[in-house]
């Protein structure tokens, strides 16, 4: 029976209309890896930044190796020993790898930061991750998968106790995935402690000794892994059963309403050819970096590309050379990073949802609330966007609800073309379902989509075609039955050309 | 105005002949003053922060000591600026002053809200810079734009002996009153065909942007021999880059100065003449000459004294406007004014 | 054979350069600097003198110095709006302690002291009121030249003793600045506060979470610039010779321009002490071009306003080359 | 996610907290100011100074749009001072009045364009774009006068500032015009909705099919076009253009529209916010001048208030005290 590392006790935290944290408590053995899981919004973010020091305002009892622990400050915390990976990227994209990886705890000579020392530190655990970038590489320009590594590398340089994870993977692909819990596994070895928070719950079932549940800030219990069903760990989370299996479409596959034709941006992607059928799902797959995103950014004319030509509707159309075309040809874009891209998130639920319809029709300039309250009251049913009004801003909705409401935004502007960059990424296992039924329907109404992911089971279990890209190149486009897992993976490594 | 209109008329407060006996007359306003409130001035400049505008502000405290009033506001905007000029006189005008004092940015413009000050019952008197177009009543300076310029550009004829390259500087490119003064001094160069104006450069009022300047005049120019400046920054800081450049002698530094100022370089002889008046006299006289009217309801005559700190006021144009005697700084006089 | 070698080096020399002028917005601003040298050295022989060259490093200390500030301010994502009215202030201050008979090393040492606190007021109300930078110091800019005004009475201070004006004169000017150049330099690659601002301007959520302690190198930031105002202050009483509590009026924006000009980014986390230092030099060529092709002052401002735009669209036009690149 | 019942009231009490403060601020300084002076509160004395503030707070709506959709604009006196002396100058060479006002408007519309285009497209620092062209427009207004004030105005042109209409003076009148129709624009309208996303997210918002760039240049040539009318009044109201008008406008529009609530990193913000903190600084001066209270402590004052205004609104934020400007370690509380 290992020492108690870390005792969490009558923790509340309560923001302006929500309360998040309601009496939780939690504990974490030496040498224990803890899954921590829950619903968006359930307030697990909320409890790692209290206990970092991130967050202030808030009442309860940290003990940490049976002490009390003060944390005013995030470097109070890892003074104390606790390294944190926080939910959203914490890098600064304008200095260097290293430096990101040192910030705070650069090495000296003599008074001066020692450069050449701390490049080399860098290079060391990031070949330990097996990450090929330079350590005098910006983090603005490295992708934002590389950049999730480079936060891993930090916390691994800091020597803590307790290494802290929450949703380290959302963007991260099969590869880095396994390399991580194989890190995993040997700070375990070596007596650290690690507190793993995700939305993946293979991931869970692989690497952690025991799971811990909240739910809408409560406390709810706590399992230990190998006694532990999926099924009740889900019943936990959520109160309810939900089926988190795919489920199979029914509906036929129309003509084909949109193609795309020899996209091309040197050093991104390389003539890219496909079409999407109405009613049709067409997964696009491939490792981190395979310029997926930028694919889908060209086509949205977001990005510029050097030469491609896309169909809609029978019409051949050069490619948009702005959102604002896209959007008139009917095309919607989801992106990959909703709080940068998808999201004001100054605005409002109401707001938001009705942007893209406001900026299509250029007539009625004039906005008749009435209509737009209805409006994007029928959303929020139709989508169960969990929200206290619609006049609540989407900062403070949690991560599945606002990917929620940007589904919402692009369904109002009536685009049946439907761009879907990582569209359930770090989002969880009910509002993942809710995420895939509600495709399944739109689907069924005849949109078309396209489904860049980087969870393998879900670009398998939703697609009807996919399109496996490696480094910018189709590797090729295969009905859903006619390929295997691994075959996908072999072809989005290029492990079939060798 | 119907004082300004028969200057000989006598005042009322006795019947004696005024160009003699102007020294009773202002005892006699003292008198009367005794027995009545103090009147309520208000001082409005151009720009706060000017010492020439503090020291008219101390001489104008001097005369309210003397002749029973109370200087109830002295401000102006921090930087050349009509706009702010009439918002202090609308606020004076409600707060109740009986006189305001007015040294305008803008002649044109300041026009309206004098003339709604006079309609107010206010005594609204201009000095140092006139609104000759406005129903103020009465104006009392050294002598408008023109003549200080005029001034300036004699004395530089003079000390250039009538040829060679002058530079001239000036503060802000939006100043009536230094666009005035340049054209004079132009005016009156022009009438010299030896004399080449080889550049006009404006520092903003900033010091240092006017050392720099004239540090970059000695370069382009090499056979310069004066450098006139027609806001009061540019005659200490022309000399201090002349001196810091070595050209004491070669170059010279003059215009519109405070001798506190520019002692030190007149001493030097960097700076040979400085052209100025003594703006506390022009405060006092100005406050002296609204406090009377509105005893006697007389506005100054010719020759008109205000006692020994006051001196005598030449009054011209047909009794509107009275001139204090404008200063020529030497080496000789310099260390006797204290401004 | 030989020839093709040659050939080879050279193309791949040119394109060495091309990449470090894409990739260095400093450098666009020394091409830029050359270019207008060259123009004004063709027009006017007196340029490339010797005394005109020091005049030029005389004008631009002041400014560069303080410009330094406004870049450690501008780097971490704010602005010190209140830098003019503190050189008036810290001036004023000086003065009273010159007029005291105290030596010019010691009024120096008060004008450094004045700055710091100074700059610590603008950094602590910054932290602890959690305003922008922006906002504070435009209230202290108001503060600060309001006590300038009432502290002096509007007066001037004259007939400072002759070793203030060393700090103003000869090559003095120059050497100061040079120095601060090489010390800030310093600074900002091999010290943690330096590194910190970076990250601090970059990110600072990311920065705090990482563990920087934010709010006290946002101090730090505030209390260096305004220990380099106070620096820049003595030199301009060296320069001008007299003590004026309307002193600094609008430097501010010099500093602004002069940084922004040198490549420093009001997106923070972006900017280089000599980029800054260049960006004075060109504002100082501009102010000595003016006088030496003898423009006239009315035409002046239109002129410079123009060449800032100039000088900012060829480093746009570099920037945009250097995403285009970022594929590559 | 618990949502707590009072989420809604909460919600629009901490949108509506600050201007609320304002007000009382506002009522309270009446109050002191009509103790101290009766002449204060005098209808003469409000509505002179109701009539002087107007031409400022015509650009400061202006300005709070610029600030709202992310930007920042320092041309505003200028152009207040350029289009009357453009307008001055073309009557002045027998161009009929009209015409000469189309021209006016015409020139800010231009300059709007180029700050627009100059910010959106070349990617220029508002702060540093706006500054240029600043700069360079002064100069032109030097080369175009000279220096000197230009008062080639026709008969009558004065009454558009000095005029009334039911007793109310036009000023008054086109600002409240102004504000009706802004106020309008930016909450009810598609364009005010892009005007805020863009000052809030310009990446998410180009994604969501809006040109953000025209956006942009928009609001400049909004600011402009309101600076171009204030000119005109301004103008009006003293019968001349004078050259320097202006100089030091941009920085009180600024310090109102900050103090009125609008957040400088844009998104958000609103005009009647603005309009209340022209109304507070402006009675502030009022009031100081009525005082005796010279320029001096006036700029002390005014830093003071502002630093009160928006620590104030920064508390309400994220819930400081004036304690924590002393307590030693730093919460985030
Ligand atoms: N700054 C904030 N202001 C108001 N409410 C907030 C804020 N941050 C979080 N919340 C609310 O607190 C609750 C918990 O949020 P938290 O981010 O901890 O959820 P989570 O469990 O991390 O969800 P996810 O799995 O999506 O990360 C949510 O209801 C969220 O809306
Ligand atoms: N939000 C973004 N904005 C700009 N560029 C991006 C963005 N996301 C990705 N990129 C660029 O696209 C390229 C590929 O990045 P990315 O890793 O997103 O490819 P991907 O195939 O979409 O992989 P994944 O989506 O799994 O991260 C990288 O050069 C990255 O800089
Ligand atoms: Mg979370
Ligand atoms: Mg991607």
């Amino acid at each position: 029976m290992a020492e108690t590392l870390l005792k969490l006790t009558g923790i509340t935290k309560e923001f302006p209309g929500v309360l998040a944290l309601n009496k939780v408590q939690l504990d974490i053995k030496e040498a224990e890896v803890l899954a921590l899981v829950g619903e968006n919004g359930a307030g697990k973010s909320t409890l790692i930044k209290i206990l970092t020091g991130a967050l202030g305002g808030w009442s309860g009892e940290i003990l940490w190796k049976g002490k009390p622990l003060k944390v005013n400050h995030p470097w109070e915390a890892q003074q104390a020993g606790i390294s944190t990976i926080y939910q959203e990227l914490t890098l600064c994209p304008d200095i260097t790898v290293a430096e990101n990886v040192f910030l705070g705890r650069e090495p000296k000579k003599h008074g001066a930061i020692d450069w050449a020392k701390m490049n080399a530190m860098t290079a060391e655990v990031l070949e330990k991750l097996d990450v090929h970038v330079a350590p005098t590489e910006k983090v603005g320009r490295l992708t934002v998968a590389t950049q999730q590594l480079i936060e891993i590398a930090r916390a691994l340089t800091m020597n803590a106790q307790l290494i802290i994870m929450d949703e380290p993977t959302s963007s991260l692909s099969e590869h880095e995935v396994s390399t991580l819990m194989r890190i995993v596994k040997d700070l375990k070895a070596n007596g650290i402690s690690v507190l793993y928070i995700s939305h993946k719950f293979n991931e869970i079932f692989e690497i952690s000794d025991r799971i811990s549940v909240l739910r809408d800030g409560e406390y709810i219990g706590s399992v230990n892994t190998e006694d532990a069903k999926l099924d009740d760990v889900l019943v936990m989370m959520v109160g309810r059963t939900v089926n988190i299996r795919f489920k199979e479409r029914t509906n036929k596959i129309g003509d084909v309403i949109f193609a795309v034709e020899n996209l091309t941006t040197a050093g991104a992607f390389e003539d890219l050819s496909f079409e999407l059928h109405e009613g049709e799902i067409l997964g696009v797959s491939g490792l981190v970096g395979a310029g997926r995103t930028e694919m889908a950014r060209a086509i949205f004319g977001i990005d510029k590309s050097d030469s491609g030509a896309i169909t809609i509707g029978g019409k051949k159309l050069p490619m948009p050379r702005s959102p604002k075309e896209a959007l008139k040809l009917g095309i919607g874009f989801l992106p990959e990073d909703r709080k940068e891209e998808g999201l004001v998130l100054l605005m409002s639920v109401q707001e938001n949802s009705t942007l893209t319809a406001l900026a299509k029709n250029r007539h009625n300039t004039v906005i008749h609330s009435k209509q737009e309250r209805s409006l994007v009251e029928e959303y929020v049913k139709k989508l169960t966007i969990k929200t206290p009004s619609i006049e609540q801003l989407t900062r403070n909705l949690s991560g599945g609800n606002q990917q929620k409401v940007v589904i919402a935004k692009w369904l109002a502007s009536e685009s049946k073309i439907l761009i879907f960059d990582e569209p359930t990424r770090g989002i969880d296992v009910g509002a993942k379902a809710e995420i895939y039924d509600l495709m399944n329907e739109l689907v069924a109404q005849g949109y078309g989509i396209i489904m860049i992911s980087s969870e393998l089971p879900e670009v398998i279990g939703m697609s009807d075609r996919i399109l496996v890209m490696h480094e910018g190149r189709s590797a090729g486009i295969f009905e859903k039955d006619a390929v295997t897992p691994e075959e996908i993976m072999s072809y989005a490594t290029g492990a079939d050309r060798n | 105005e119907e004082p300004a209109a028969q200057p000989a008329a006598t005042p009322a407060a006795e019947d004696k002949d005024t160009s003699s006996e102007e020294p009773k007359a202002s005892d006699d306003a003292q008198k009367s003053a005794a027995d009545r409130e103090p009147y309520k001035i208000g001082i409005v400049v151009k720009q706060m922060g000017a010492p020439y505008f503090d020291y008219a502000a101390e001489g104008a405290k001097k005369a309210a000591k003397d002749y029973n009033a109370e200087i109830i506001s002295y401000t102006g905007p921090s930087s050349e600026d009509v706009n702010q000029e009439i918002t202090f006189i609308e606020d004076l005008i409600t707060q109740g002053a009986d006189a305001i004092l007015v040294s305008t940015a803008d002649s044109t413009a300041i026009i309206p809200t004098i003339n709604k000050a006079m309609e107010a019952g206010v005594a609204v008197f201009t000095f140092d810079i006139d609104s000759p177009d406005s129903d103020r009543l009465f104006c009392v300076t050294a002598g408008n734009s023109e003549e200080s310029g005029a001034a300036i550009g004699e004395s530089l004829v003079k000390l250039v002996e009538e040829k060679g390259q002058v530079a001239l500087l000036t503060g802000g490119l939006g100043s009536e009153t230094l666009n005035r003064r340049l054209d004079a001094i132009k005016g009156v160069l022009s009438k010299y065909p030896d004399i080449e104006v080889v550049a006009t450069e404006a520092c903003d009022d900033n010091f240092e942007k006017c050392v720099s300047q004239v540090e970059n005049l000695i370069q382009t120019y090499p056979d310069l021999k004066a450098v006139a400046g027609v806001s009061s920054v540019n005659p200490p800081a022309a000399a201090m880059a002349i001196q810091s450049a070595n050209k004491t002698g070669q170059i010279m530094s003059i215009g519109i100065g405070m001798p506190s100022q520019c002692s030190e370089y007149i001493d030097a002889g960097v700076i040979p003449e400085l052209t100025l008046w003594d703006p506390g006299v022009m405060g006092y006289d100005a406050v002296a000459a609204a406090v009377n009217y509105m005893d006697t309801g007389k506005l100054p005559q010719n020759n008109e004294d205000y006692g020994e700190y006051g001196g005598k006021l030449i009054v011209e144009d047909n009794g509107t406007v009275g001139y204090i005697p404008s200063i020529i700084f030497t080496k000789e006089n310099v260390h006797d004014y204290d401004f | 054979m030989k020839k093709e070698v040659a050939a080879k080096t050279q193309r791949s020399a040119g394109q060495s350069f091309k990449r470090a002028l894409i990739n260095t917005p400093e450098l666009t601003i020394v091409i830029f600097i050359f270019l207008i040298s060259i123009f004004i050295g063709i027009q006017s022989d007196s340029f490339f003198s010797g005394t005109n060259l020091l005049n030029i490093s005389k004008q631009i200390a002041v400014n560069g110095i303080i410009s330094v500030g406004m870049m450690l301010a501008i780097i971490a994502k704010g602005v010190d709006l209140s830098v003019g009215s503190m050189v008036g202030l810290i001036c004023v201050i000086a003065g009273s302690f010159i007029k005291m008979g105290l030596p010019a090393w010691a009024v120096l040492l008060i004008c450094l002291a004045a700055g710091a606190v100074c700059g610590g007021i603008n950094g602590i109300l910054i932290v602890r009121l959690k305003v922008k930078p922006i906002i504070v110091t435009l209230a202290t800019m108001n503060i600060f030249r309001g006590i300038t005004y009432v502290y002096s009475g509007g007066k001037w201070t004259t007939n400072l003793p002759k070793d203030f004006l060393f700090f103003g004169n000869g090559v003095v000017p120059a050497c100061i600045l040079v120095l601060v150049l090489i010390l800030f330099t310093m600074i900002m690659k091999y010290t943690q506060f330096g590194r910190h601002v970076y990250a601090i301007g970059s990110n600072e959520d990311s920065a705090k979470l990482a563990g920087i302690r934010v709010d006290k190198t946002k101090v730090m930031v505030f209390m260096a610039s305004g220990i380099l105002t106070g620096l820049a202050a003595m030199i301009f009483i060296g320069r001008t010779g007299a003590i004026q509590p309307t002193a600094g009026a609008g430097y501010e924006m010099d500093a602004i321009g002069a940084a922004v000009l040198g490549g420093v980014s009001f997106l923070g986390g972006k900017g280089t002490v000599y980029g800054t230092i260049l960006g004075a030099i060109l504002m100082g060529l501009i102010l000595n071009g003016m006088t030496l092709l003898k423009i006239s002052a009315n035409y002046q401002g239109l002129i410079t306003g123009l060449i800032i735009i100039l000088a900012l669209l060829l480093d746009t036009a570099r920037a945009i080359y250097q995403e285009r690149g970022k594929g590559q | 996610m618990k949502a707590s019942k009072n989420t809604k009231k909460a919600g629009i009490l901490s949108r509506m907290g600050y201007e609320l403060a304002l007000v009382a601020f506002l009522l309270v300084w009446f109050l002191f100011m009509g103790i101290m002076k009766p002449s204060f509160l005098t209808l003469n004395n409000i509505v002179t100074v109701l009539t002087r503030i107007s031409e400022v707070a015509i650009i400061a709506v202006g300005m709070t749009v610029v600030i709202i959709a992310g930007g920042f604009d320092l041309s505003v006196g200028t152009v207040m001072a350029i289009v009357p002396v453009v307008i001055g100058i073309c009557y002045g060479n027998g161009i009929p009045f009209g015409l000469a006002v189309v021209l006016g408007v015409l020139a800010a519309v231009v300059i709007g364009i180029i700050n627009g285009i100059l910010i959106a497209k070349a990617r220029f620092q508002p702060i540093i774009g706006t500054l240029a062209t600043m700069t360079a427009l002064r100069s032109i207004i030097y080369v175009l006068t000279e220096g000197k004030p230009v008062s080639t105005f026709p008969k009558g042109y004065d009454q558009l500032a000095h005029g009334s209409f039911l007793g109310i003076p036009i000023p008054i009148l086109i600002l409240i015009a102004v504000i009706v129709l802004f106020q309008w624009i930016m909450k009810s309208t598609k364009y005010g909705r892009f005007i805020y996303s863009t000052g809030g997210n310009p990446k998410a918002t180009n994604i969501a099919g809006i040109s953000v760039d025209r956006i942009t240049i928009l609001v400049y040539v909004v600011s402009a076009v309101l600076s171009a009318l204030a000119g005109i009044i301004f103008s009006s109201r003293l019968i001349s253009a004078s050259p320097d008008a202006g100089t030091n406008t941009a920085f009180d529009v600024v310090t109102a529209v900050l103090m009125g609530g609008t957040s400088i990193n844009g998104g958000q913000g609103n005009i009647l916010g603005t309009m209340l903190g022209i109304l507070i600084l402006n009675f502030i001066i009022n009031g100081f001048n009525l005082l005796g209270i010279n320029a001096y402590w006036q700029m002390i004052f005014m830093g003071v208030v502002l630093l009160l205004a928006i620590g104030y609104d920064a508390k309400r934020r994220s819930g400081f005290a004036i304690s924590s400007l002393f307590r030693r370690k730093n919460s985030d509380a």
